[in-house]
């Protein structure tokens, strides 16, 4: 992360530091959560399997700047492979989550594959409409699915005669999913494929330039994200024992955002703490429970528009220079310049 | 053999045509420079020749192999780099990381590299970091090395952005106004280190309109007019031929007549 | 011929910037009524972001004032309300419209109809013949020099008080460029006041009585034109 | 089994929702020329409109015009507020197309949790038009209000060519869409004409709402898929171009009707998407070219 920031004055660098302070504050949390047991096991369970989702979203947003609507789809289509193979094939869990992820793999490239090609409202739409056109299928698979009823019964996570039974096991076993998740992010945001993501996010044609084949590695981001929404969606169902179409609504989607918002977009750590923070904002506040989609979609809005680098970005990160004289040259530059 | 040649090369845009029948070679030494008044088609031509945008008519030829209607990421993968006229740099990425960026085509570590770190990978990772500090201290910005590109003020992203492009090792380097919105100081600067480049083995081809840095460094120009090449030749050729005045200045016969 | 006594235009300090460029460095000069100004200087001096900024089209710092009056930044449809019409380089026609729809949407903001309409189109299609015949065509179907009377004409549809005009010879042959900037003489010596930025130094000279030497974003010297007379001088602004 | 009466009465099906497909498709081009903007709120337009109207007419007891009108109203003034406080903010600050689209799908899930909390999540409809029953022609069956449908929806495009072509506001969006700068120094308000195109899009999507309740239903969560609908028909239409959209409308409607007709009615937006990425994989300009 460190040279992500700029640290050529103290005071961006002390700044720099207290952005860890979140980070820190999350993990001691999924750390008292385990020793404590109790009401925060659950509540840091969903946070962790969110966790992972939004570093998913992260990938192909945060770093590779483009955006995914269908993001549930996937994590549908993982969870229930898992939840399918699981009770009905007796499949073991894990081998079920590799299908689960093959499954969303095919999905993202025969989406992604001609859509990624085009404008960026192309994408948008056609991930919107796989998130729905799966969400139909659940429904209406039911010799599979069972429709609205769902399916229940799944039983939990385990590798060989190991099953992560108790709520503290499993907790155990998301926190190691989740580091080793995040340490996959961090890897790809070191590595030469992850700076070409953020590469292309920045400028397509200075990429292109430079010989990065643009649609090849969105549709490689693409994909990226998809694995980890599937693995996500898998580790769902597996920890709740139920799975049903709602579970994987569109606004698993703006609830994404909101947390990629809120801990902060494109960092390692920010996934992490928008999952914690949003899962337990409610929690803390009587009566927001109801009215959650309704506040976050309103935070949102009013995030995105006055602090678009997210809400760990306010105040340390330059902006980048998106004043209107900066367009009106570029659009001039674009016409009239030869 | 010639680093680039281009012959009949015409674009049209809705019937207006910006580049008209241009042919030129660029040699393999020094530094030639495109020179031209405002909608000459410069830019379009540079966009030709990178790939950015087919031609109507004509052919590129990149070392006697032909470029044309080649996607840009393989152009650039043979040797062939450009910059931008409005500095294309990535934001987010720190100058190191930017220059890193540079060295794509000569790099192939992959997703799957990436995640499980072999040997290989981690040598090609630290010679990719070694020939990007390299570079960085060639253009004066070991400083900065570790600021965010946004950060930098322009004439350094401009310096940022040429070592960039020179981390693909390119055979030909394109530079697209490369001074502009420098001050006086900056395009000295900027001059030398363009001079240096082609005296290391990298054919330089540049459009430029401050007369000052293409008097300097330019071995070579051609100029462009109305789309059309009007007149090639050395920097002293160039200046007094009546015709390139009479473009930058429009009709002098309606002065005195 | 005698230009008014007040001053129609005035811009104090007026700097922009494109990012990290400065564009446009703390720009001082003052238009008089029923004046021709041009602003001459090599690409990338400034001078359509100095048209673009007295427009509000930029963000840039200043003031500009008109009639005395401070102009709103950011604004440019204030700005055209105020009677300040600018002619953007590269023309800036509705393409896939009719010629008769640009003229009337010059006349927007007089509802683009009635006498007064009627009147101003009349004059157009009598300083722009041209135009008459093509009233039907889209106009992006038209040559360039069609289309620089069309974007003239659509300016002068809103009864400018002060006309702005960016590299009307931009990609015109030289005969065309003439007949326009003929045209602009004549409207300059029925009153109009008129900033012509051009690249094409002897062109604007002709016309103008008075010239901006812009480089680099900043104004390097007000001239009177009469005392520009040699080619070479004008070629030390350029090339040297 | 099926017989060619079937057939034809599938066909007129999918006309007819297709059509409103067309009329979403319109929205979407509308604000797009204007702006640049996709906005994803359309469904929310089509879901109130069929729901305020409800709402209107049972608890008001007002008349099906009146509530109709009053819906329609209420819905184009929701888009300016859309316009107002969610999308001018982030133009002005020149956000991404992301962002946009993002944003207004959080205001689609805005509206849609507060119609749930409103008015709850049970199915609403309200009643035919004209309560007669069905033309039959040649064996098929026509309802009346497949035949409002129709006639409306061709009323509109009328009226949309019209204001367009001939009034000077029309033009005027026009000239926005083409070059708003250039618009814009002409002294025609382009950000009262980007308020307008949402009000413009939301109405249609309202009317379209309305037309299409009687037969189907409506409920808080109805939006989306129509809204998705509606943009497919405006990429088979050539993104921007508001006739393409509604003729990409039609011929999405028939696609589907004839999937649902092949396949059973459950997996028609399945169908839907299939022509979407047929489109995008093999004709991504449309059937008649993108605009510009």
């Amino acid at each position: 992360m460190k040279n992500w920031r700029d640290f050529t004055s103290p005071s961006t660098c002390l700044r720099a530091s207290l952005g860890y302070v979140p980070a820190v504050l999350a993990i001691a949390l999924v750390g008292y959560a385990i020793i404590a047991g109790g009401f925060f096991v659950s509540l840091t369970s969903f946070a962790l399997i969110y966790a992972i989702f939004v570093t998913g979203l992260n990938i192909f947003m945060g770093y590779a700047g483009q955006a995914s609507f269908g993001q549930n789809a996937f994590a549908a289509i993982g969870g229930y492979t898992s939840a399918v193979l699981t009770t009905a094939y007796n499949v073991a869990p894990v081998p079920a989550l590799f299908i689960g992820v093959v499954a969303a793999v095919l999905c993202a490239v025969l989406v992604g594959y001609p859509t990624l090609r085009l404008k960026g409202h192309y994408l948008a739409m056609a991930t919107l409409a796989i998130g729905l056109i799966v969400y139909e299928i659940t429904v209406e698979w039911q010799s599979v699915t069972n429709g609205y009823m769902g399916i229940s019964g799944i039983p939990p996570l385990g590798i060989g005669s190991f099953e992560a039974a108790t709520d503290r096991e499993q907790l155990i076993l998301l926190s190691v999913l989740v580091a080793l998740c995040m340490g996959s992010a961090w890897l790809i945001r070191q590595s030469r494929f992850g700076r070409a993501l953020v590469a292309l996010s920045g400028s397509e044609d200075a990429a292109r330039a430079l010989g990065i084949d643009v649609a090849r590695y969105k549709l490689a981001a693409f994909i990226v994200s998809a694995v980890y929404a599937a693995v996500a969606g898998s580790l769902f169902v597996h920890i709740v024992g139920f799975v049903s179409p709602e579970v994987f609504g569109l606004n698993m989607v703006i609830l994404g955002f909101t947390m990629l918002y809120v801990g902060g977009i494109g960092t390692i750590t920010g996934p992490l703490v928008g999952a914690i923070v949003i899962n337990l904002l409610p929690e803390m506040i009587r009566g927001l429970k109801e009215y959650q989609d309704l506040v976050y979609g309103a935070a949102l809005i009013l995030i995105l528009i006055y602090a678009p680098g997210g809400l760990a970005a306010l105040g340390w990160s330059k902006r980048r220079s998106t004043s209107p004289a900066t367009t009106t040259v570029e659009l001039r530059g674009a016409r009239t310049q030869s | 053999m010639n680093r680039l040649r281009v012959e009949n090369l015409t674009r049209r845009f809705d019937g207006l045509v910006a580049i008209d029948d241009v042919s030129f070679t660029v040699p393999i030494e020094g530094v030639t420079a495109v020179i031209g008044p405002n909608g000459a088609g410069k830019t379009t031509l540079f966009n030709m020749i990178s790939g950015f945008l087919p031609p109507s008519e004509g052919r590129i030829f990149f070392e006697d192999e032909s470029v044309t209607g080649v996607a840009p990421e393989r152009i650039a993968g043979r040797g062939l780099v450009r910059t931008f006229q409005l500095v294309q740099l990535f934001q987010s990425l720190t100058v190191l990381e930017n220059v890193k960026v540079g060295r794509h085509v000569c790099t192939r570590a992959g997703l799957v590299a990436a995640l499980t770190r072999p040997t290989w990978a981690r040598r090609e990772e630290n010679e990719t970091e070694r020939r990007a500090r390299e570079l960085i201290d060639f253009v004066g910005l070991s400083e900065q090395s570790d600021a965010r590109a946004s950060v930098l003020p322009y004439g350094q992203q401009r310096l940022l952005e040429i070592a960039r492009a020179l981390a693909a090792e390119p055979k030909l380097l394109l530079l697209d106004e490369p001074a502009a919105g420098l001050n006086h100081d900056e395009t000295d600067r900027l001059s030398r280190i363009i001079r240096r480049i082609g005296e290391h083995g990298t054919t330089v081809l540049l459009i430029e309109h401050d007369m000052k840095l293409v008097m300097n460094t330019a071995d070579r120009l051609v100029v462009l007019n109305f789309g059309r090449k009007i007149a090639e030749g050395t920097p002293d050729e160039v200046q007094t031929n009546p015709e390139v005045i009479d473009a930058y200045l429009g009709g002098v016969e309606m002065l005195h007549g | 011929m005698t230009p008014g006594s007040g001053t129609i235009l005035e811009t104090q300090g007026l700097s922009a910037r494109y990012g990290e460029v400065e564009a446009l460095r703390a720009v001082d000069i003052a238009v008089t009524e029923g004046e021709l100004v041009a602003v001459l200087g090599p690409n990338g001096a400034g001078k359509s972001t100095l048209l673009r900024s007295i427009m509000g089209l930029t963000n840039a710092r200043g003031t500009v004032r008109f009639r005395g009056r401070t102009l709103p930044s950011r604004d440019p449809v204030a700005v055209a309300r105020h009677g300040i019409v600018l002619v953007p380089e590269g023309r800036g026609i509705f393409g896939p419209m009719s010629v008769a729809e640009n003229l009337q949407l010059g006349a927007y903001q007089i509802g683009g109809r009635g006498v007064e309409f009627e009147r101003r189109r009349t004059r157009v299609l009598t300083l722009f013949p041209r135009l008459k015949e093509r009233l039907g065509q889209a106009a992006g179907s038209m040559s360039g020099g069609e289309q620089q009377m069309l974007a003239v004409g659509r300016a002068l549809m809103a009864d400018p008080q002060l006309l702005l005009l960016d590299e009307p010879s931009l990609g015109l042959a030289p005969r065309v460029t003439a007949e326009i900037l003929e045209t602009l003489g004549q409207l300059n010596r029925e009153g109009l006041s008129v900033v012509l930025v051009e690249q094409k130094a002897p062109l604007a000279l002709k016309l103008a009585r008075r010239a901006y030497i812009m480089a680099n974003g900043h104004v390097t010297a007000a001239v009177d034109t009469a005392e520009i007379k040699s080619h070479e001088e004008l070629a030390r602004f350029y090339l040297a | 089994m099926a017989d060619a009466s079937y057939i034809g009465q599938t066909l007129i099906d999918g006309l007819s929702v297709g059509c409103i497909y067309g009329l979403i498709g319109i929205g979407f081009c509308v604000i797009y020329n204007a702006s640049g903007i996709v906005n994803f709120a359309q469904g929310a337009f089509v879901m109130l409109g069929g729901m305020v109207t409800f709402v209107l007419l049972n608890t008001l007891g007002l008349p099906l015009v009146a509530a109709g009108a009053l819906a329609v109203i209420a819905v184009a003034g929701l888009g300016v507020v859309i316009e107002r406080l969610v999308v001018r903010p982030l133009w002005d600050r020149n956000a991404t197309m992301f962002v946009m689209i993002l944003a207004t799908l959080a205001a689609q899930i805005m509206i849609e949790r507060t119609t749930q909390i409103l008015v709850g999540d049970q199915p609403k409809s309200i009643p035919l038009f004209t309560d007669l029953p069905p033309i039959r022609v040649a064996g098929i069956s026509i309802s009346y209000q497949t035949i409002w449908i129709i006639a409306v929806s061709l009323l509109l495009i009328g009226l949309l060519a019209l204001f367009f072509q001939k009034t000077l506001v029309g033009r005027a969006m026009r000239a926005c869409s083409i070059n708003r700068e250039a618009a814009a120094l002409q002294g025609i308000p382009v950000s009262r004409m980007l308020a307008l195109s949402f009000a413009l899009s939301a109405a249609l999507g309202a009317i379209g709402g309305i037309l299409l309740t009687p037969t189907q239903f409506t409920a808080y969560n109805v939006g989306t898929p129509f809204a998705i609908s509606g943009f497919i028909a405006a990429i088979v239409g050539g993104f921007g171009r508001p006739f393409g959209a509604f003729l990409g409308g039609i011929a999405l409607g028939l696609a589907q009707a004839l999937a649902v007709f092949a396949l059973g009615s459950g997996l028609k937006n399945v169908a839907a998407l299939s022509v979407l990425l047929v489109f995008l994989f093999f004709r991504p300009s449309g059937i008649l070219g993108a605009a510009k």
